[in-house]
């Protein structure tokens, strides 16, 4: 637009029209989102990756969530993982798969994941991808690395807290 | 320290007065004060800037900035393409569609490759939502440095808006990943249309109480305008690029003057302001921020509601040997890729060329002169990220 | 995680309770009462009835609920208890708490936010509680360089400059600390004091920012002591005395507020400038000078500066409702008499309950006033800051003292009220 | 509706489409460059930025070498003696005001830093999206150049930033010292390719 050389306005009217749009707040409702209490609800149940289309489905990056019955043990995700942040390392696992002759897994350190999601765009198998958990917080950096045993569980993530608007303003309902 | 510095001051003291020379007399470098608006201060960031102070005038500014150098160029030239992606996008989590999108775009111009029109579409969506964002956060920052407790609230209150809409677009919250060298990395999720023109009217309704509460407000106005004037000449002379260029009038913006991907399409209209002041420069990302609103609503109706969004590129790409320098308007102005590539996977030489560290040039020129007490909206107002400069 | 001690026994825990109790009941009776006898001794008894109120016939009337009421009635009316407790410190204290918990509930509504929420069961009420233990329980960082026994003294001065300034508002009819003839002289001598107070902290704390901050504060409360006083000369012109009380009882028409609306807003601008309030909070602007004059503050020495600092803004918005509101005037909505036809000795005196209930409600009309400007405006440059000091708020505060004077001299207003 | 190229079979998906005008890659293979054959990259349907390098071309007959002419961008090679006549006239005669990033690249094979201003334009209104990629080149182990900052000082960060990351030393620029690099950087410049990141 061009220019509009916005007119001075009166300080008088400057001070009244902001009393009155401060004053205006105190009868929206307040917007914050009380985290323990209310959890924010993700779309779907995480972020996937169909390799055949060569395209992701929208859902929220959290924890990640390993198919044991699909992993091949080829190490695409520790290579695609290496030039990102390292976070990804094979470790052997015990039982025995017929699909994953070499018997070893994905182990993640999530001390180091950055949780971008490309190891689960370079899974060829279907067997890497994300959930929406993302409360991993614990008391050493060792427990942050979880075995593929641990990302095999599926988390219980129950957000169900979205953002509403209406005349009264924007909150978490 | 103090006990040597009063025993040798008392010696020069007694040996002036004793030979009848007057008192010690005031250097002119006794005067000014040196303060270091340091790396750890409220007002400054990640970032220093020397300041010596004559009373309450500042005389001399020095910025100093590599405080949270992380060598991103140097980084990129040991991953392949795609891996470069969430490394990249660290300098400016809160803008990293915007930072990522020029990377892509060179990338793609070396691979040779063109992103179906959907997801072109969804890329400019995401892009213009990742604005919003960004200037939110700005203006946020920009109300505290003023000491207006509410100015910080509220936009940060609305940035959750954009930040909702973006985690149900690409997963995270912030650092998105979601802009990549092909495409977008998923479809957009069903419903995310009428979501997003709600929150869009909803957003617009809000702009105008910021209006009212902030940039009509006598105080805000004393303290900004005809402060830190760069005026035209000025703002090309020192090459600055944003909204502190379109603040000097100068209608200069990348989407309009070399439009990328669809920005074609759209009709919008370039905002600036001819006033040259620290006003105009903290109003053109007001007047922005509505623009973006009306882009995003034309890009969603024009946007096919079916096809694909990203092309299926091999694991590793190999870019053509050559060179590309695509650039994108991000929140803080131009940013630009200049990327030359041998042929191999991983990129040759990655050079970034940011808005921040183009604009921080005009720092030291409108410092100077100044009081002290302008110093928080002339530096701010600047649109400086201090992490995307260092790089 | 909290570990168990390491061998937890019952028996232990049984003894340490049991040898408590013996020191207690050892204490009380060789120390606390003797001290009581020596206390009561000297301190001047009243006629309890008919004979003189010795100890015996005191720790006796503790059950004998007619004989309670003269004694609480002699005490609540001794100088100790209206400077220490009513209408000095601990009413002030209080009131002050209650404002810092309204401050922040209200910005935060304002802000779309919350605001303090978990710490007490409904809505953080006991906020003011954790945050008073958190900082009693900070250690005190006093800097290499610093002038020690300043450092330390300056807060305790301040908060007792501030308590000393809430002794000469009047509440009620009757109730004020110090009942001086030249109240209003006093309490601008005292309000004096702060930008003192302000430079010596500052320069005690020897770095650079404080020393800009202290600076400022200086430049400041100075610039706006001019208008504070000068926006009260009409009403002692319209009042005809110095005496608060008598300001207050001259206003039993008409608030002077009706006459004087100019001076009222030069008043509250300037009282904004005495407490660094918002506008004008550029002695501890954070973004520009670090903290201002209370970097170096930590733990305790924080805390005594922001209980003084909100005791202060208490005792502006009083003084804002003594001068202009009409103190403690106002209908009398209280019975003249709880229970119908008693006879015996009573406390309740309708007057002075209305007096307080009205002067309370105004403060806090006053102090929500007072809170507002935080929500909705910047800080100020100091050359504007300045500016408006010297040149608007004199210049207002004249033309008011003017209009004052022709009512007065034009004979529709005498002094002492209207005739 | 332009029609997306998708194709289900892989391998001809990165195989240069010269479908759209608006981003045709006719790329000039680094190695190969032949700097005195100049014609063999002009594009006949450029006239905006052959019409510059004609103009360039006329006033500095053999100082100047065309890179490349691509679509918005041109990048021509002058040596460093008369890179400063060049961006005089490239200012005054043409209108590139200001310089939107200096990039300097390190090419160990044949011992030369290039290092190139990329050029643009506020006050021209057609120049404006056109970048002009002004480069030279200095040898790896003597490497000084003569700077640009009379002519644009909007350089001086970049020429800064260029010295301490590539050791190029810029003649007349006043302060080519530590800039973003941390005080107590003792290694070699450190995006010289000959610098290596530990573990990599």
């Amino acid at each position: 637009m061009a220019p509009s050389i916005i007119k001075k306005k009166k300080t008088a009217t400057g001070f009244i029209k902001a009393i009155e749009s401060g004053s205006k707040h105190l009868l929206l409702k307040r917007f914050t989102l009380r985290f323990p209490e209310q959890k924010l609800k993700f779309v779907g149940d995480g972020y996937q990756f169909d390799p055949k289309r060569g395209v992701g489905i929208a859902g929220a990056r959290g924890r990640h969530i390993l198919f044991h019955e699909k992993c091949t043990g080829c190490q695409l995700c520790a290579i695609t993982c290496e030039g990102i942040a390292e976070a990804i390392g094979m470790v052997k696992i015990t039982e025995k798969w017929k699909q994953n002759k070499k018997g070893i897994m994905p182990q993640i350190d999530y001390g180091k994941c950055v949780f971008c999601g490309l190891c689960v765009d370079a899974c060829p198998f279907y067997a890497l991808f994300m959930t929406n958990d993302f409360e991993l917080s614990s008391f050493t950096k060792e427990h942050l690395i979880y075995t593929p045993a641990q990302l095999a569980v599926k988390p219980k993530y129950d957000g169900s807290v979205d953002i509403k608007i209406d005349k009264r303003g924007a909150w978490h309902g | 320290m103090s006990k040597e510095y009063d025993r040798e001051f008392e010696k020069k003291f007694q040996e002036t007065t004793r030979l009848g020379l007057e008192v010690v007399k005031e250097s002119e470098e006794d005067r000014l004060m040196t303060l270091s608006v340091g790396p750890q201060h409220p007002g400054s960031g990640h970032f220093r800037f020397t300041i010596k102070v004559d009373g309450d005038y500042i005389v001399y500014c020095d910025p100093d900035p590599g405080y949270v150098h992380r060598g991103e160029e140097k980084m990129s030239e040991y991953r392949n393409f795609i891996q470069n992606i969430p490394h990249l996008e660290r300098p400016v989590i809160h803008d990293s569609t915007n930072i990522t999108y020029s990377y892509s775009l060179a990338v793609e111009e070396l691979l040779g490759v063109e992103v179906p029109r959907r997801g072109q579409f969804i890329r400019a969506i995401a892009s213009e939502l990742n604005r919003q964002v960004y200037t939110l956060y700005w203006l946020a920052i920009y109300g505290i440095f003023l000491g207006h407790s509410t100015m910080f609230m509220w936009p940060a209150g609305d940035r959750e808006l954009f930040i909702d809409l973006l985690t149900a677009l690409s997963g995270a919250r912030v650092t998105h990943a979601y802009n990549i060298p092909g495409g977008v990395r998923n479809d957009a999720p069903d419903g995310f249309k009428e979501k997003c023109l709600q929150y869009v009217k909803y957003f617009e309704k809000r702009l105008v109480e910021y209006e009212d509460i902030f940039y009509n407000n006598p105080l805000f106005r004393q303290r900004t305008e005809n402060v830190g004037v760069l005026t035209k000449e000025d703002a090309i002379n020192l090459g600055v690029t944003g909204s502190v260029l379109r603040a000097s009038g100068i209608p200069h913006d990348i989407r309009k003057v070399e439009p990328y991907d669809v920005y074609d399409e759209i009709d919008f209209k370039v905002q600036y302001m001819k006033t040259c002041d620290s006003f105009a420069r903290a109003y053109v990302p007001f007047l922005d921020m509505r623009e973006s609103c009306n882009i995003i609503k034309q890009l969603l109706d024009k946007m096919p509601d079916s096809g694909e969004v990203r092309l299926k590129l091999q694991s590793n790409p190999k870019g053509q040997p050559g060179e590309s320098y695509k650039r994108v308007e991000s929140g803080r102005g131009a940013l630009g890729y200049y990327i030359v590539s041998d042929g191999s996977p991983k990129p040759y030489r990655v050079k970034i060329s940011v808005g921040s560290f183009r604009n921080i040039l005009a720092l030291p020129h409108l410092l100077v002169g100044s009081k002290l007490g302008d110093m928080p909206s002339i530096y701010w107002a600047l649109n400086y990220w201090p992490v995307e400069a260092d790089r | 995680m909290a570990t168990a001690p390491k061998e937890f026994r019952f028996g232990n825990f049984v003894a340490s309770i049991v040898w408590l109790v013996f020191w207690i009941l050892v204490i009380v009776t060789l120390v606390v009462l003797p001290l009581i006898f020596v206390i009561l001794f000297f301190v001047p008894l009243p006629y309890a009835g008919d004979e003189v109120l010795t100890p015996y016939l005191f720790f006796s009337m503790m059950v004998d609920p007619t004989r309670t009421v003269p004694i609480i009635d002699f005490l609540i009316h001794t100088d100790l208890f209206r400077a220490a407790i009513f209408p000095g410190f601990a009413y002030a204290a209080i009131i002050a708490a209650a404002t810092i918990y309204i401050e922040r509930k209200f910005l935060a509504k304002m802000q779309l936010r919350t605001g303090p929420l978990y710490a007490g069961r409904f809505e953080g009420i006991l906020q003011l509680i954790a945050d008073g233990f958190k900082l009693i329980s900070k250690e005190v960082i006093i800097p290499s360089g610093a002038d020690k026994p300043l450092f330390w003294a300056t807060p305790v001065i301040f908060v007792a400059t501030a308590a000393a300034a809430t002794a000469l508002i009047p509440v009620a009819p009757g109730w004020v600390a110090s009942n001086l003839d030249v109240g209003i002289l006093a309490i601008f001598a005292i309000l004096g004091f702060f930008p003192l107070l302000a430079l010596l902290f500052s320069w005690a704390s020897n770095s650079k920012y404080p020393f800009i901050g202290g600076l400022r504060a200086l430049h400041q409360l100075i610039a706006f002591e001019i208008p504070f006083i000068l926006s009260a000369l009409p009403i002692v012109l319209l009042s005809g005395s110095l005496n608060l009380s008598e300001m207050v009882e001259s206003q039993y028409l008409f608030w002077f507020f009706a006459v004087a609306p100019i001076s009222a807003f030069v008043f509250y601008i300037s009282s904004l400038a005495e407490l660094e309030r918002v506008p004008f909070d550029l002695p501890e602007a954070e973004s520009e000078i670090v903290a201002g004059w209370l970097t170096e503050t930590s733990g305790m020495i924080y805390g005594l500066i922001q209980l003084g600092t909100y005791v202060k803004l208490y005792v502006l918005a009083a003084l804002f409702v003594v001068l202009f509101l009409g103190g403690w005037m106002g209908p009398q909505i209280f019975p003249q008499e709880l229970i119908p036809n008693y006879t015996g000795e009573k406390i309740y005196n309708a007057t002075v309950v209305n007096g307080i209930f009205w002067f309370t409600l105004k403060t806090f009309g006053m102090i929500m006033l007072i809170l507002l400007p935080r929500g909705i405006n910047p800080r100020i440059r100091i050359d504007i800051l300045l500016h408006t000091g010297w040149y608007k708020l004199i210049v207002l505060a004249f033309i008011n003292i003017f209009i004052v004077l022709t009512l007065i001299y034009g004979g529709i207003i005498t002094p002492g009220g209207l005739q | 509706m332009m029609s997306s190229n998708i194709s289900k079979n892989p391998e001809n998906d990165h195989k240069i489409n010269q479908s759209s005008q608006k981003n045709n890659h006719n790329q000039t293979n680094l190695k190969d460059l032949d700097p005195n054959n100049s014609n063999n990259f002009i594009d006949q349907n450029l006239n905006l930025e052959n019409s510059i390098y004609s103009e360039i071309s006329s006033k500095f007959t053999n100082k100047v070498k065309l890179k490349y002419s691509k679509f918005k961008r041109i990048k021509i090679y002058v040596e460093p003696e008369d890179i400063v006549e060049v961006a005089e006239f490239l200012k005054t005669n043409i209108g590139f005001d200001h310089a939107e990033s200096v990039c300097g690249t390190d090419y160990p094979d044949d011992n030369s830093i290039e290092v190139i201003y990329h050029l643009s334009s506020y006050s021209r209104e057609d120049l404006s999206p056109i970048i002009f990629a002004l480069s030279t080149k200095t040898s790896r182990d003597n490497s000084r150049l003569p700077s640009l900052i009379r002519v644009f000082n909007s350089v001086e960060y970049h020429e800064r930033e260029t010295f301490e990351m590539l050791g190029v030393y810029f003649e007349g620029h006043p302060r080519n010292e530590r800039f973003l690099l941390p005080e107590d950087w003792a290694d070699i410049p450190p995006l010289r390719k000959d610098f290596q990141i530990k573990g990599r």
